[in-house]
């Protein structure tokens, strides 16, 4: 077949290759037509087709016995007992925010929601990952502040609580920021509705809000082109989020769903029309008839603007003819726009008409399966971090121990992050027992129908991009035991796993290289810790002009617990009424290390490389400390984590409003390591706990081989650390104001 | 109607749930936890199916579109509740119910965006100013209550000859203690009546103060007050 | 015809939206902008024909538009 | 000289509020009202003297009063 040059470079400026835009014409058995080209140039982005990341995500372990849906589904879904399932995902809106922080923000929450609810899931949480650059730069400031405001804006507003989530400023964000959102729903396990269509007749009804020019061009687009001073030609297409139209949608679509009158559910996300569509065809291994004639529109629009738009709070459902007329009734309920736009076939074929005109016809397997994919060719550089934007050190040389802990307490990325969370609704539910800073993890009650089970859902997310950076194999493993000790110090067990990958154009050597090792050591923990990965998503192409971002693999994880009323949290507790002081340990096999830590890049020493550690002893230790918790055995429980020992202590310190008396000597002599480095070093596989001298002592008995070493205890008012020859004493009121200022002090 | 000796009269509360509320569940337990009966009223219905006194619960109804509470206050069971509330039948809003109140001209003043122009949700304290109201009677007079705020439209603002009526008539019922105002309100008002004191408006949210697992139990009282209050509603 | 609705914070009411723009200029290079309010503006197309349409707006305003103990308005007619 | 803003939702763009009021006129008993459109009121205090202060003015809109990505912006010069 001979293809003509103008037409390669149509598909070519719509992100194709030549070869793929020939592949096409093959599939096709002739040239597309313009709306044929622009939906496969959709259907065919990386962003809908995973080209690059497919075969590597197969790798990852999907299985485990209490896995409903795994990945391939809108979100994944886990048993949890008494007839319910919790669904969850996690989502990036990177570009969109980057663009528009406040609607990329807002329509992120929005998708990830419809992801949730797409499968008869009733959204009860969300948690969000952030990234931005310092905060000395105005654009991340202003990033920062109109991401926060976009998220609490629709999450508030469609009334889901915002549990979690956690913010990272490093100079790799500059030009990238990412937004990562995460959704957690709640369905009995018989009400989740697949997106699979089926049944040749049946209808094909798109529910929810007017179609306009929104993202036309958009989120497909621009995930899969790097961003640079052309940003401008890409503006226009900004989508806009409405939480009104959303809250009616959920309510609607749960409706539907619990009345049993849908055959399947799907959000439009991405490529809008044109995606979903095609996806429910492809999983029910039939064809769609549709006629862009019958969907309301908001303005005039083209048959292919149709097809590509991404208006926001939108799904489309199969319903059988029969049952049509009350699925319009419930719409009508919600005030919420219900169109017949077409109709199930046994064709295999999605067909677009505009009334009686043909206007498109594409083989199913064709937009979906038949996407060429391609293999990565990572290479390993010489120096991992030479490809990164570097931050000033902030931090003089000859700081003492005591200037390094406040300068780490009050560094943006680990002080306080209260100035964004009272911006969200952490309460809308009345599930949340364990609100942001009480503990690691969010705890919510499980409870539906306004039956309380008496038991909890932990949920947390994690992923530190610099430590990636250094290792991605090790940072990537850390980031699911972070996670999974941040669910062990509320005493839940995690139940899956969802994530996104962050990362920068998979097409260069060494991106994919980091692509390949961090999702292989991903894959490790979580086999490791014996933790199914249900569902996930991947942003590729995040670079500018000053190089890519860190590596950024963000995990999400969910977890249950026995017992809501028994959860833990991080903050130490004075003795009552002269009461013997609770004691402190360090639980785990901690190995503390400056490579990677945050005082390592205050320091502006960052280099290369993680030590390695051993996934089994650290499961060993989590395992230990979650027992612990349920049982009540410890009045306290919090990981080490960003800034080290030292930080972590002092969280429980400001948290508990008491101080402690510690010294770091154990620490120091059995990992050999110097007083600085037992004070600030970092790694996996620590928790600090505190309780009765008793209990601690029954713990350090069950310990055995996981680590367990007496440090002091708790009481005063001032956080005394000794290690070896370097000494801290601080005021408690001192460290939090510190603490609590480091983030707030610095946006307007 | 008689309340009998000692005895608790149970009413029936009716919600309102307005495209975009977000806090009717959490009101409808919270009733529930009280010792009542909760019941939702849906916005477009004309009649308050025999509740015998109504929460307006928060949220973004109607999306707050225009002005928080604006369009909400016109639908038709606000008719009702209107009818209702003027007959002297306890009428509490609660955040965006306040706001709907307010608009509706059944509680004095106007809510005004937060002098931090962000939203804000966070624990605080509130004193019990009066207790002879509708929604405070099992309050002792200046108890502290701990509850959450959360919402970004919440100062609280009249003008001055309405402000100080407001304070020589003891309407203020609620008030942030010194130091915790989280929004700007005049005279650090968290709660006002009107001057039958049936109707009652807040911007904290008792409803999520009603489980110690969840924060606090503080916020029951305001739904226990009815069932004391019970007795005096105008048949 | 279609109509411009401007709504302003009352006199005397604090603006925390006009104080922040305030507050934001001089750092963008903007000395001495001052008396900064931030309002809303409504327009819309209102059908002639039955009577004054002005006064009409005027009622919208009061009942919906705009909440007359916190806000004052103005009626503009625009013709396009 | 005093100096007036008007913010629009750009045309095309999703206004949910200019939505959310167009469809609750009706049933205020104005029926017909359509083209509802939501923005934003700036009116400011601008130094005149150095140079031309509406061409000042546009640039804080594109800085810092507009978001021109969504909206569209009028500058008015308005005369107490
Ligand atoms: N990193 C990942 N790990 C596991 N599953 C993934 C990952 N990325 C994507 N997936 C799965 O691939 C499918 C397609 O994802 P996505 O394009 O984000 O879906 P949607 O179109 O519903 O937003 C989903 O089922 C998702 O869970
Ligand atoms: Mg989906």
């Amino acid at each position: 077949m001979s293809v003509q040059q103008a037409d390669v470079a149509r598909a070519e400026a719509l992100g194709l290759t030549a070869s793929e835009y020939e592949r096409i014409c093959e599939l096709l058995g002739r040239e597309p037509n313009a709306l044929e080209l622009a939906v496969f140039s959709l259907l065919w982005s990386e962003h809908c087709a995973y080209k690059h990341s497919r075969k590597l995500l197969s790798t990852l372990p999907t299985e485990g016995e209490r896995v409903l849906m795994g990945p391939g589904e809108n979100a994944g879904a886990v048993d949890v007992g008494d007839g319910l399932a919790v669904a969850f995902k996690v989502e990036s809106h990177n570009h969109p925010s980057a663009v528009e922080p406040f609607q990329g923000a807002a329509t992120g929450v929005g998708g990830i929601l419809r992801d949730v609810f797409a499968l008869g899931a009733r959204p009860i949480a969300v948690l969000d990952s952030l990234r931005f650059g310092n905060l000395d730069s105005a654009r991340s400031r202003y990033l920062l502040e109109r991401v926060v405001a976009g998220i609490a804006s629709y999450g508030n507003s469609v009334g889901v609580a915002t549990v979690g989530g956690e913010i990272y400023f490093e100079a790799p964000y500059e030009q990238n920021c990412l937004v990562n959102a995460m959704c957690v729903g709640l369905v009995p396990v018989g009400g989740m509705v697949r997106s699979a269509a089926s049944g040749p007749g049946n209808v094909v009804v798109l529910i929810g809000a007017r179609t306009g020019r929104d993202g036309i061009g958009g989120a497909s687009v621009l995930a899969s082109a790097e961003l640079d001073e052309s940003d401008e030609d890409k503006r226009p297409s900004v989508q806009i989020g409405d939480p009104l139209e959303e809250s009616k949608l959920i309510e609607c679509c749960l409706e539907l769903i619990g009345a049993d009158l849908l055959v399947a559910l799907q959000d439009l996300g991405a490529a809008g029309l044109s995606s979903s569509s095609s996806e429910m065809a492809s999983k029910g291994g039939v064809g769609l008839d549709l006629d862009v004639s019958k969907v309301p529109l908001r303005e005039r629009l083209e048959p292919f603007e149709i097809m590509i738009s991404e208006s926001q709070e939108r799904m489309l459902a199969v319903v059988e003819p029969a049952r049509l007329d009350e699925v319009v009734a419930v719409c009508r309920k919600w005030e919420t726009n219900a169109a017949s736009i077409g109709t199930v076939t046994d064709t295999m074929r999605l067909r677009v008409f505009n009334g009686d005109t043909l206007e498109g016809d594409m083989p199913v397997t064709a937009l979906v399966d038949e996407c060429p994919l391609y293999d990565l060719e990572p290479v390993e550089p010489a120096d991992p971090l030479a490809a990164f934007a570097t931050s000033r050190p902030a931090l003089p040389a000859g700081a003492d121990p005591e200037q390094t802990l406040l300068a780490l307490l009050g560094s943006p990325s680990i002080a306080s992050k209260r100035w964004a969370f009272e911006q969200y609704d952490f309460l809308v539910g009345s599930r949340t027992v364990r609100r942001p800073e009480h503990a690691d993890a969010a705890v919510l009650k499980l409870a539906w129908d306004g039956n309380d089970t008496g038991r909890g859902l932990a949920m947390s997310i994690d992923g530190n991009g610099r430590r990636v950076a250094c290792d991605p194999y090790i940072g990537a493993a850390e980031a699911v035991c972070e996670c999974a000790a941040n669910l062990a110090c509320v005493g839940a067990e995690p139940l899956g796993l969802t994530n996104c990958l962050n990362f920068g154009n998979p097409e260069k050597p060494h991106i994919a290289w980091q692509l390949t090792r961090a999702v292989h050591g991903m894959s490790a923990a979580c086999r490791a810790f014996g933790v199914p990965v249900v569902g996930g998503n991947v942003s590729l192409y995040n670079e500018g002009p000053e190089g890519p971002i860190y590596p950024t693999p963000v995990v999400g994880m969910v977890g249950e617990l026995p017992e809501s009323a028994a959860a833990g949290s991080s903050a130490f507790q004075a003795s009552v009424d002269g009461g013997d002081a609770d004691m402190v340990a360090l639980v785990g096999p901690f190995a503390p290390s400056l490579m990677g830590s945050e005082l390592a890049k205050l320091g502006g020493t960052l280099a290369g490389g993680l030590p390695p550690f051993d996934l089994a002893v650290v499961r060993q230790a989590l395992e230990l400390v979650r027992e612990a918790v349920r049982a009540g055995a410890v009045r306290s429980a919090h990981d080490v984590s960003d800034g080290g020992l030292a930080v972590t202590v002092a969280e429980c310190v400001i948290q508990g409003g008491v101080g402690a008396t510690l010294d770091l000597e154990p620490l120091i002599h059995r990992a050999e390591v110097d007083p600085r480095a037992a004070l600030f070093g970092e790694g996996p596989g620590g928790v600090v706990v505190s309780g009765p001298r008793e209990s601690l002592m029954e713990l350090s008995k069950k310990a055995a081989g996981s680590g367990f070493l007496a440090l002091g205890t708790v009481g005063g008012e001032r956080l005394r650390l000794t290690a070896g020859a370097a000494t801290i004493d601080v005021s408690v009121q001192d460290a939090r104001s510190v603490f609590s200022s480091g983030l707030s002090g610095l946006v307007p | 109607m008689s309340a009998g000796g000692g005895s608790i009269f149970v009413v029936r509360v009716g919600v309102v749930v307005f495209p975009g509320s977000c806090d009717e569940a959490d009101a409808y337990q919270a009733i529930e936890r009280a010792g009542l009966e909760a019941e939702y009223l849906w916005h477009g219905e004309r009649n308050l199916r025999g509740c015998d006194a109504v929460v307006i619960p928060g949220g973004f109804s109607y999306g707050d579109y225009l002005r928080a509470g604006a369009l909400a206050r016109f639908s038709p069971v606000m008719e009702a509740v209107s009818g209702f509330a003027l007959e002297g039948g306890p009428v509490l809003g609660i955040c965006n119910g306040f706001q709907v109140l307010c608009e509706a001209g059944l509680l004095p003043g106007a809510l005004l965006l937060n002098e931090s122009l962000r939203f804000v949700c966070r624990q605080l304290h509130v004193q019990v100013e009066r207790t002879d109201s509708a929604f405070t009677g099992a309050c002792e007079q200046g108890e502290v209550l701990s509850v959450p705020v959360k919402h970004t439209t919440g100062r609280y603002f009249a003008p001055d000859d309405l402000l100080q009526r407001l304070e020589h008539e003891a309407q203020v019922v609620l008030r942030y203690v010194p130091g915790e105002n989280p929004n700007g309100s005049l005279h650090d008002i968290a709660g006002v009546v009107n001057e039958q004191r049936n109707v009652m408006g807040l911007m904290p949210h008792p409803e999520h103060a009603t489980d110690p697992l969840t924060g606090s139990t503080d916020g029951l009282k305001l739904f226990s007050s009815l069932a004391v209050r019970g007795a005096t509603v105008p048949a | 015809m279609r109509v411009r609705v401007l709504i302003r914070p009352k006199e005397g009411i604090l603006d925390p939206q006009g104080q922040a723009v305030e507050r934001a200029l001089p750092a963008l290079g903007y000395e001495g902008v001052s008396n900064v309010h931030v309002g809303r503006l409504v327009e819309l197309d209102v059908p002639d024909g039955d009577g004054d349409v002005e006064a009409r707006v005027e009622e919208m305003c009061e009942r919906l538009l705009a909440n007359p103990l916190i806000e004052s308005y103005e009626v503009q007619s625009i013709d396009d």
